[in-house]
């Protein structure tokens, strides 16, 4: 004998008494605008007791639903009353129900085109919103970068330049002047692919030597022999010799 | 920018976007002018033909997503757990999708059923939204789809809904949705 | 798989991730041989080197982000309208500009009200960092502003803080701004 789980499986669910009609209609293969309301009453009355046996809730849209086609179904049995009028067309007791029905068939139809659209939109995959989003110190915009930036961090560099401390016994230390410095500047930065501004500095170094490499620096980006780039605001400074210097002599 | 490089600029944007990018926001954030962006889609949909992602239109802008022949290696790795909605919830979606604003009285009187439980779980996932009050006794609450709803179904607008007076109701058939992932430019 | 094929499906896995993949968990979700996984990991970079788009081994696995090259406008796209800061974060964040390094209980003090909520609000926001601690009893963090804060009020550098001197406490006015960033060599 079938448990009841079993024969629950088999008596289809509906959503509700509409979708149970349509399930009739189609299931009789009649037109939806002429339903044979005898039946398709009957047929939904059957339904509505095997829910009941199989001890299933039977919704009360169901029961109203019922009572609407037995309704129906009478007013369908009585005997015409005789027409007064040609125009005086008599209205089918059936024409309300039929109009919810084609309404309802119209939106039960997309249910499945729905179902399709869903479960293709499932099988793109989305970077999720938890994907980590990067931090962005944002990049000064190109061209924006100024001589005060490398102001800036030249007082970062005095600020971290050590004041050599005087000897004991006083030996004249030698100054390079900043015709020296200028040629020393040229000649590492173009032995180089791309130098940074402190690499151009031998420790432990002075404020004098920062700032005669800086002039240094100011000297050949105006000769158009140096281009500078920093990385951000306080970032490091690098620099790169000019391939195509328009005299071509080096600045000796 | 070239159109190369605008493409390129385009897919870094589409990357970090973990929603749809309007045109509007594209011009503005790329500074550039509409039609030379739509080169630039275009380009960028060619170069992800060879990839495993594509360039999809969806919610009325521009997202990338993953081509959907790798579903089943991306779920084994994501393992999502496929929440279907239910055939009432579909239905119900498909009546407020077509006769928005539209009211829970109004639902249940065509779907014929009760539909508060339905429209809740609806609202919880974010399908449909109150779009306002109606001007009638109990000024009772409007609702319409969201941008999510177009989302979910990978329609990129309203418009893409079928015509009600299109579908044959003796067959309820199926009509084709105007574009698989197809981009319009 | 072949290595193309197995290239686009490594990219939709890295696409949707997120975080690096290890490629122990590659092997698992691909099911294929680790030295098949390499090839196809080059292929992929060779074929995102079109892109706007690169690969790069982190954090003990593999990952895609966006080239260098597109950080502006992706911050563009990123932070387009940050919302206002509230009067307490503004507050705060005055305080902090002028006084850095200082910790939450110095802060605290000079606001007379608990802060370490706006405080966090401002260390989420990028507009202070924590610089260091301080020598004392429980090594209070200390806090300073960051480069993201200068370019939030559009200064240069700190130095173009007005002068504390030059504010009227009893009217509280509020100071110019230099205005254009001049040049001062």
């Amino acid at each position: 004998m079938p448990s009841l789980s079993s024969l629950t499986l088999h008596l289809p669910v509906f959503e509700g008494p509409l979708d149970l009609l349509l399930h009739l209609v189609r299931e009789n293969k009649v037109p939806i605008t002429d339903i044979p309301i005898a039946l398709i009453t009957d047929q939904y009355l059957e339904y509505l007791r095997m829910m009941e046996e199989l001890d299933l809730e039977v919704a009360s849209e169901f029961l109203v639903m019922a009572a609407t086609l037995l309704e129906i179904k009478s007013r369908m049995l009585l005997p015409k009353p005789p027409r007064l009028s040609e125009e005086d067309e008599e209205e089918d007791p059936r024409t309300e129900l039929i109009a919810r029905l084609v309404e309802y068939q119209k939106y039960r139809a997309l249910v499945e085109t729905l179902r399709t659209w869903e479960e293709e939109r499932k099988r793109w995959f989305f970077r999720s919103p938890d994907a980590p989003v990067p931090d962005y110190e944002l990049p000064i915009p190109v061209g924006e970068l100024t001589p005060l930036h490398l102001l800036r961090a030249l007082e970062r560099l005095l600020s971290e330049a050590v004041e050599t401390p005087l000897p004991a016994i006083l030996i004249p230390r030698k100054r390079l002047s900043l015709r020296l410095r200028l040629v020393e500047v040229w000649r590492r930065v173009q032995a180089s692919d791309g130098l940074r501004f402190e690499q151009l500095l031998d420790a432990p170094f002075t404020r004098w030597d920062v700032l005669l490499t800086f002039l240094a620096v100011l000297e050949l980006m105006r000769q158009g022999r140096l281009e500078a780039r920093q990385a951000g605001l306080f970032g490091e400074i690098t620099l790169w010799a000019l391939k195509e210097v328009s005299d071509g002599h080096t600045a000796s | 920018m070239d159109i190369q490089r605008l493409s390129r600029a385009l897919e870094c944007l589409l990357f970090v976007a973990t929603e749809p990018i309007t045109m509007k926001t594209l011009v503005e954030v790329l500074r550039e002018e509409e039609h030379c962006l739509r080169f630039a889609l275009q380009a960028l949909e060619e170069r992800l033909s060879a990839s495993g992602l594509q360039l999809v239109e969806v919610a009325g802008g521009y997202q990338l997503c993953t081509r959907p022949e790798f579903a089943e290696v991306i779920a084994r790795y994501l393992q999502p757990q496929p929440t279907k909605l239910s055939r009432a919830a579909l239905e119900t979606v498909a009546i407020i999708a077509y006769r928005q604003p539209i009211t829970l009285p109004e639902v249940e009187a065509i779907r014929g059923v009760q539909s508060d439980g339905v429209v809740r779980t609806l609202l919880q996932r974010g399908l449909i939204q109150e779009v306002g009050r109606k001007q009638a006794a109990g000024r009772p609450v409007l609702y319409g789809t969201t941008p999510q709803f177009l989302h979910y179904f990978g329609l990129n607008s309203l418009e893409e809904l079928p015509e009600l007076e299109e579908l044959n109701p003796a067959e309820g058939n199926q009509p084709e949705k105007s574009g698989q992932p197809t981009l319009q430019i």
